[in-house]
């Protein structure tokens, strides 16, 4: 059974993204005893799926390995990982939270040598390249996974496979008869860090994300372009494993509309812009971007990078929002069907590859949990007094990029040490 | 100090077993390495291995111990033993990851493994545990610079997190430039409406605030020490001072309006009713919810032109480059005076872009149009003043035509200046010479010198030696260069926040003083308990200087990327710990070699280099020494381990704190021993810098530029040392460098440094 | 008493000798095969379909509508109202849906339909067909009264733009559609897959007014479902049927093609595979004939 | 540029809004383009109906009231289904085509203009549309001689219809009907009184404001 000491002077941080880990460990270096659940099997979120940051185009991983080393070095801090929170009761200063932990059927013995990876056959989705190549069904979930402890696929339990998995583990770390346990614990504070998730570019139906193979998310495409992604950090095509050269971005998929999400989701228009710049990294004066925009987003000294985007002669800026996109059936090429709307001109143009500039969403829906907390219309948390004691960090707030997510995390710890420090009398 | 007491481990899983001689590596940290006490263990990260080594510490009072097992970045959990001090020789990413399992690998690989024994050793044997600084106390304590929005805001966040405050504003008035509104944006659902501003609120909330003590008409007069120790002078407007002891510092000073008469084209200055934002939040005060009348006139305004990005994000000469991000929302804000008072009055915002992002961005532009404000994609050239009316030309992006329009009022959305305070980076500014309280007599003066954009006056008066304000980063601008990490300043224990930072709304700022006063508040905590903050958060090691060997050279004064040391009367470094960030650029500055920290030396790293055990040239095996730097490079290096990516057996690995620690003390004793090739792996340097601490890498880089003089001393050839720039995704190309070294050795012929 | 009872306004292309007589022709045949009644409103008027705008105003429009919603409330109370032609259902529903949002519009709409003593309250839901068959029927029930599998044949499911959109069919997107494609699977053919022109518009009505530049458009539609070796085309919306089929040689007179691509309507589809006589299915009303159709329905 | 001072004020754009279906949706387009983008007609578009909103807003009263373009709507709801801020631009569009018929601003020898009218005109005979009556007025819209022309062309297809028994020759007579046309005509002309009244004050108000 695992135990988790926690107090009304502990605060409980839900999401171990770039938000949660930084709201858990400013307070955790602030001398607070802090708990930082995860549903994943490790630590990063989102960011640990990001190739490369805008506007400086330095690697997450690099962030990431701090706020790692920060964790190792920090007693005061417990992560669970293959955790969730079932309820909240209570109110500001006490709260009691039930955690849901899931087995990771691998104990703290492992050493992340790999053999029970080697061991298996059985092959998944891998999750980190949102699907784009298969793992398999022992495995490290990712370079950088922290914990650095691999992952029985719990959909393998029971089989050969795990058996197998078993057999071949040096150092008896695989335990297949682990068992979801639920947890009670008592809080001061709560963090919800849950962040976001991809708005799903299947529901974007004139995108035709479904049917034509060539047309693929942002967040994938941020995947084939890292060397340790699944192409190797070649921009392949779907259809034909080609390299695409001539690629179109589509803003607001998803993002300002009442069809799906009808708010502004504020990070595509730079990231984009920092996508047009992997093009170039790669072919040069070979690659041609070309961005189809309602308005580029690019605010205070992001413009920075905008105006040095502008200045690439091969990416071109369309303000339009494309109608529909058909597929060139010889090709496969998507093609672009809309109307440039400075001076009105209609175009239907093919590109080896179209890129969906997705929306964020929250991750959880709070609505559907037993959990008291104000909304939005999006569903985002709003900040408001009656939370009492539970505060959002990051992306469960608004759509923010990853330096306002960390920001405002650094804000809402210390809303959360403030609760803290009430409950202990603390006076300074 | 108590008596060192040593003991070693060596761990047998995960393959080293089968892949080495393990007795062999124990008899060499008995025999070279001198280790009292080794032991070897199946699986030393297991339970059983953990309390193996924690019944020692515990029953024979170990104090050292070398861990020869994976990387130490690895297994942290399990090895994390309190008050020892540990060295880790990785054997595992290290050596037999990355070497292949072949009999004829079998003799280097052990060779490998044997040298990290040895560096481990050597290591260790020069390590002290660390106790941290008193230097500084705690000091439950923050000073606020700024009474605006933002100051007002970290005041009362810091208070009520239980902390005292005080706030120096160096107007007659809390409020800022946020009083000067008439509304402020709606920040929370619907995001439909202008709000009040809350300012009266918040200032009357600050000033009665027990914790609180606001100092008006006041301003910095000196800043020194350090966090938890920091001494301020506050100059009083009535001439007297005061001082006051802080723990950490929140600059809020704000910003400044663009100087609109720049704006030729737009006629600003040729007619009343040509305004900037504010001069409208002016006007709609004085309408207070009535019809806004036009200044020239005192006619109701019937139509008013809203331009935005006026002298923004433009590269015209005078103009600034970036957006100011909050002006799109705040004339919408300001077209919903007019709207919300009459919805007959024509309301006309020109865009090129308009970035009202998130959720609340978005609902406050349909509720903007939704209350009739027009909008339009369109570029203004000129305003004119037309009689009675003003003439807008301005080209519709969307028609594509040129359009003469007329309008009762001009509104042109200006940008926001930080109040950063002095460049200090910049070049020696004749701006120094002025006396504070120049500026502001010699205002409304025309054609401004574009220097005039460098506010004259300090913020924080900083006795620094690096200058008396904080440096910035970008467009005058204070930001932190870093992604993740939004509060980094180069000044420990200061933080900026709000529009100095970065321009930004009102929500934004509050958001942002927020964030910045929970940093100070740990900045102090941590002060308090002689930690570093961050990226060392934690450490207690603070470099240790020896005064009597120190040739008051200045180089650590001046390379510090922190500030951190100053110069005392006679030229010789102050270190003030808690500025501290222990880099160690100092310690890799030192000509020397007088600064050490207890737990990373000159010696405990110069001695591992020497541990290596040099082939004689007739054994054809070069010796490469990589100093790595532990942020970025060594987590690389531990990926292609993991990767099994296999690299020469003849490179020895020392990770470093950064490469501005490294002395080239190192180097020059590593060719002296025989090494046939050096590398030194850091971040990225230059503008769009990676380096954890700044200029560490940059400084690396130019102190090995100037190595080719000693190579030549030594007749060496210069390709025997290679500086890089490394990534943390750079998995292929660090193997590369490493096997491009030994072809190089190769091609060049062994070191005749060989003994 | 029939298992399903709607109130029925069939519109005016449905009236016997109008343009989509056959699909009346074939949904009278179906609905006996699947005990479906539909009681016809007795005295419906024109919906005005989509282009009544030009010489009646908004509200006149809504009235024509909201005449025979009021009607059929009186005549068939707790009957949906269920309609055949695209348009017809669209703009009936459209008014439903407008007058109910709008309490002011509903007044109006009342005040204007009480000079002709009838009052329409908005109880009704105003559905399609082709819901009636995949909801309150089911691809289940349909596939159990195939008796002739429509084997071997090729067919691409016209869905249109009528009966896609603005509302569609619950649970079917605006840009793929496949209610038609599972349909043509459950009556034992083989739906073209990929259709991409499957929900392009045919021009309406403006094939009237602008007849070349919507045979530009039939053309692609047709060429379409050529390229996917469709044998036929099927689709739910009179317009849409009589656009794609009486046009075609007037197309290949002007660009050259040979099309002669049968158009039915699903009704058409299903009487077939039902083992109902071509008479009944309406397959004489086919100008361009349904040969593959009429071989099946002879055998 | 002496009309400088008419430009980019809401005059139009609230005259739409009073007088138009749907037209208070105008001011909500955020000019993404994507109505145009999908329009199947548009190519036959002079405006597009995101560039007729941005017309509006920018007072362009007479070029957009006499304009071809929203003829040119198909009513295939394309725009409306894709829209991201939900404007209904197909009824937009009808109602600019009905408001600038009403003001006489309509293009007079638009081919749907006059079939859109004639399609009313034969709806309010009989209450309901006599496909063939209507399909032979459409010939002879243009004249007697484009009408014969046009017949011969479509000879083909009437035929087939005739066979097909899709249409009947004695409609061109009489044909279908509503019985209860004095009510049906009652209701029209009363909701046409209601809706014109409404315009008119609406428009009162509007011209007392300003």
């Amino acid at each position: 059974m695992t135990n988790v000491v926690a107090t009304n002077q502990t605060i409980l941080v839900v999401g171990g993204g770039i938000s949660g880990m930084t709201a858990a460990l400013e307070a955790a270096e602030c001398g607070k005893d802090v708990i930082l659940i995860e549903k994943n099997p490790s630590l990063g979120g989102r960011v640990a799926q990001l190739y490369k940051y805008f506007p400086k185009m330095c690697f997450p991983t690099c962030g990431m390995e701090i706020n790692l080393r920060r964790i190792k070095s920090n007693r005061r801090l417990r992560i669970l990982t293959l955790t969730e929170v079932t309820s909240v009761t209570g109110d500001t200063g006490n709260y009691s939270v039930t955690l849901k932990l899931s087995p990771r059927y691998v104990n703290e013995n492992c050493t992340a040598c790999g053999a029970c990876a080697n061991a298996v056959t059985a092959e998944f989705d891998n999750e980190y390249n949102y699907g784009l190549n298969k793992r398999k069904s022992a495995y490290l979930p990712f370079a950088m996974a922290y914990p650095q402890r691999y992952v029985i696929d719990s959909r393998i339990i029971g089989t050969e496979e795990a058996s197998k998995a078993k057999a071949a583990c040096p150092v008896n770390a695989i335990d297949l008869d682990m068992q979801v346990q639920e947890l009670k614990i008592t809080v001061g504070a709560i963090i919800w860090a849950t962040g976001w998730k991809p708005y799903d570019a299947n529901k974007i139906q004139p995108y035709g994300y479904d049917r034509i193979p060539n047309v693929i998310t942002s967040v994938e495409f941020e995947r084939m372009a890292d060397p340790l992604g699944p192409t190797g950090g070649k921009l392949l095509r779907p259809s034909d494993q080609k390299e695409a050269k001539n690629i179109a971005f589509i803003q607001c998929a998803g993002s300002r509309d009442r069809n799906y999400l009808k708010h502004c989701s504020r990070m595509c228009c730079t990231a984009t812009l920092k996508q047009t710049t992997y093009i170039r990294e790669k072919y040069g004066d070979e690659g041609k971007a070309n961005i189809y925009y309602i308005d580029i987003r690019a605010i205070d000294r992001f413009e920075d990078l905008y105006q040095k985007v502008k200045q690439d002669p091969t990416v071109t800026f369309i303000k339009s929002k494309v109608a529909s996109i058909t597929q060139d059936k010889s090709t496969g090429n998507p093609i672009l069907n809309g109307v440039n709307t400075e001076g009105y001109q209609r175009y239907s143009t093919p590109y080896d590859l179209v890129v969906l500039a997705v929306g964020m969403e929250p991750s959880v829906d709070f609505t559907q949990l037993p959990i008291n907390i104000t909304l939005n219309e999006s569903g985002f948390i709003e900040f408001d007094p009656k939370n009492g004691g539970q505060f959002a960090a990051g992306c469960a707030s608004d759509a923010l990029d990853v330096n306002r997510a960390v920001q405002h995390a650094t804000a809402s710890s210390l809303r959360a040490i403030q609760v803290i420090n009430k409950v202990a009398g603390a006076e300074a | 100090m108590a008596d060192k007491k040593f003991a070693a481990y060596l761990c047998k899983g995960c393959g080293l077993g089968e892949r080495l001689n393990i007795n062999q590596l124990a008899a060499v940290a008995t025999k070279e390495g001198k280790i009292p006490l080794i032991k070897q263990h199946d699986l030393l990260c297991s339970s059983e291995g953990v309390a193996l080594i924690q019944g020692d510490i515990d029953s024979e009072q170990i104090t050292h111990l070398m861990i020869a097992a994976c990387s130490k970045r690895a297994k942290t959990e399990a090895f994390n033993f309190e008050n020892v001090a540990m060295s880790r020789a990785n054997l595992r990413e290290g050596v037999i990851w990355v070497r292949p399992d072949t009999e004829a690998a079998k003799e280097n690989t052990q060779e490998m493994a044997e040298d990290y024994i040895r560096m481990s050793c050597a290591e260790l044997k020069y390590m002290n545990i660390p106790a941290p600084s008193q230097e500084q106390g705690r000091i439950p304590h923050i000073l606020v610079v700024g009474g605006g929005i933002t100051g007002m805001t970290s005041a009362l966040e810091a208070a009520k997190a239980g902390y005292h405050v005080t706030l120096v504003e160096k107007t007659a008035a809390l409020g800022g430039m946020a009083a000067q509104l008439h509304r402020r944006v709606a920040y929370q659902s619907p995001f439909k409406d202008p709000q009040p501003t809350g300012i009266a609120d918040l200032a009357k909330q600050v000033q009665s605030h027990q914790k609180i003590k606001v100092h008006l008409n006041s301003t910095v007069a000196d800043t020194s020490g350090a966090p938890g120790r920091f001494a301020i002078t506050i100059a009083h407007e009535s001439g007297g001072t005061s001082t006051e002891n802080v723990g950490a510092i929140i600059q809020a000073s704000g910003f400044k309006p663009y100087d609109a008469q720049k704006l030729t084209e737009f006629s600003f200055g040729k007619s009343p009713d040509i305004i900037d934002q504010l001069g409208l939040e002016a006007l709609a005060r004085q309408a207070n919810g009535g019809p806004i009348k036009r200044p020239s006139d005192g006619k109701e305004v019937q139509k008013v032109t809203f331009i935005q990005c006026a002298g923004q994000r433009s590269q015209t000469e005078g103009h600034l480059p970036y957006c100011s991000g909050h002006c799109c929302l705040t004339s919408v804000k300001q077209a919903m005076y007019f709207k919300d008072a009459n919805p007959e009055v024509d309301t006309l915002i020109l865009y090129t872009d308009l970035r009202m992002p998130g959720f609340g961005g978005e609902n406050f532009y349909r509720s903007g149009q939704d209350k009739g404000i027009l909008f339009t994609k369109g570029q203004a050239s000129s305003v004119l003043p037309n009689g009675g009316d003003l003439t807008v030309k301005f080209k519709d992006l969307i028609l594509n035509e040129e359009v003469e329009d007329t309008a009762d009022l001009v509104v042109l959305a200006t940008g926001m200046l930080p109040n950063s305070g002095i460049d200090i980076e910049a070049i020696p500014l004749k701006v120094e010479e002025k006396k504070a309280g120049d500026s502001a007599s010699e205002e409304p003066v025309a054609a401004s010198p574009p220097e005039t954009l460098v506010p004259v006056e300090s913020v924080l008066n900083l006795s620094y030696r690096q200058g008396k304000d904080m440096p910035q980063l970008i467009h005058g601008f204070t930001d932190s260069h870093f992604i993740c990490f939004p509060y980094e300043t180069r000044r420990t224990g200061i933080y900026a926040a709000g529009p100095v930072r970065r321009p930004m709304d009102i929500s934004q700022a509050m958001e942002d003083a927020t964030g910045a006063t929970m940093k100070a508040i740990q900045a102090l905590e941590n002060a308090a308990l002689g930690r570093a903050a961050h990226p060392r958060s934690g450490d207690l090691s603070f470099p240790r200087f020896r005064k009597e060997g120190c040739t008051q050279c200045k180089r650590c004064t001046v390379e510090c990327p922190f500030g951190a040391i100053n110069e005392d009367e006679k030229t010789y470094p102050v270190f003030n710990e808690g500025r501290c960030r222990r880099c160690g650029t100092c310690m890799g500055a030192c000509p020397v070699r007088v600064i050490s920290f207890e737990n990373y030396s000159i010696d405990t790293v110069g001695q591992a280099i020497k541990a290596v055990n040099v082939p004689d040239e007739s054994s054809e095996k070069p010796r490469i020494l990589l100093l790595a730097c532990e942020n970025d490079t060594y987590p690389a290096l531990d990926m292609v381990g993991m990767n099994r990516i296999e690299y020469s057996a003849y490179v020895r690995i020392i990770p470093v704190r950064c490469l501005g620690s490294v002395n080239t003390i190192w180097i020059t004793d590593a060719l002296n021993s025989g090494y046939d090739g050096v590398i030194l792996m850091g971040c990225q340097k230059g503008d769009n810098y990676q380096c954890h601490f700044v200029k560490g890498s940059e400084l690396a880089h130019i102190r090995t530029s100037k190595i080719d003089d000693t190579l030549k001393q030594l007749n060496l050839e210069r390709e025997r040392v290679q500086t890089y720039e490394i990534a943390i995704t750079d998995l292929a190309r660090i193997p590369q460098i490493i096997n491009e070294m030994e072809t190089t050795i190769q091609r060049i012929g062994l070191s005749p440094f060989k003994f | 008493m029939a298992k399903r009872e709607y109130s029925f306004y069939p519109g005016c292309s449905s009236q016997k000798k109008a343009s989509a007589y056959n699909q009346w022709v074939s949904t009278v045949s179906i609905c006996k095969e699947l005990d479906i009644q539909l009681n016809e409103i007795s005295d419906w008027n024109c919906c005005s379909a989509s282009i009544g705008y030009a010489g009646g105003g908004e509200l006149p429009r809504l009235v024509l509508s909201a005449r025979n919603l009021a009607l059929s409330e009186k005549e068939h109370p707790g009957q949906d109202l269920v309609a055949t032609c695209a348009a017809c259902w669209l703009a009936t529903r459209e008014a439903n849906e407008r007058l109910n949002h709008d309490a002011e519009m509903k007044t109006d709409a009342n005040e204007a339909l009480k000079e002709a003593g009838l009052e329409f309250k908005g109880e009704k839901k105003v559905r399609h067909l082709v819901e009636v068959l995949i909801e309150d029927v089911g691809y289940e029930e349909i596939k159990q009264h195939v008796k002739k599998p429509l084997a071997d044949i090729k067919i691409a499911g016209y869905v249109g733009c009528q009966t896609n959109r603005p509302f569609g069919i619950a649970g079917e997107s605006f840009e793929n559609p496949v209610y038609l494609d599972k349909l043509v699977e459950v009556l034992g053919g083989t739906p073209v897959e990929n259709y991409d022109k499957k929900v392009s518009c045919c021009g309406g009505a403006l094939m009237f007014s602008e007849p070349e530049k919507s045979q530009a458009l039939v053309k692609d539609i047709l060429e379409a479902a050529y390229d996917g070796g469709a044998d036929m085309i099927v689709t739910p919306c009179p317009v849409c049927q009589m656009n794609t089929e009486v046009y075609q040689e007037h197309i290949n007179k002007k660009y050259g093609t040979k099309f002669n691509i049968p158009s039915v309507y699903y009704s058409t589809l299903m009487s077939v595979a039902f083992g109902q006589s071509a008479k009944e299915a309406a397959l004489d009303g086919q100008i361009i004939s349904a040969k593959k159709l009429e071989a099946i329905a002879s055998k | 540029m002496s009309q400088a001072v008419e430009k980019y004020r809401n005059t139009f754009l609230r005259e739409v809004e009073a007088n138009v279906e749907e037209g208070q949706w105008v001011k909500m387009c955020m000019q993404c383009g994507v109505c145009s983008g999908s329009c199947p007609l548009g190519p036959h578009w002079e405006h597009p109906p995101q560039e007729i909103f941005m017309m509006i807003r920018a007072n362009k009263r007479e070029e957009v009231l006499t304009s071809s373009s929203m003829w040119f709507c198909t009513s295939c709801y394309n725009c409306i289904a894709r829209c991201p801020r939900e404007l209904p631009i197909t009824h937009i569009m009808h109602g600019l085509a009905h408001y600038a018929q009403r003001q006489g601003l309509a293009p007079k020898e638009l081919p749907t203009a006059k079939f859109a009218k004639r399609f009313w005109d034969n709806l309010l005979k009989k209450g309901r549309v006599n496909e063939l009556q209507l399909g032979l007025q459409l010939y002879f819209m243009n004249g007697l001689a484009e009408g014969i022309k046009t017949s011969l062309k479509m000879q083909k297809v009437g035929l087939g219809m005739l066979k097909t028994k899709r249409m009947d020759p004695m409609e061109a007579l009489g044909g279908h009907g509503c019985k209860d046309i004095k009510g049906l005509k009652a209701a029209l002309n009363k909701a046409k009184q209601i809706e014109e009244t409404k315009a008119a004050k609406a428009l009162e108000r509007l011209q007392s404001k300003s």
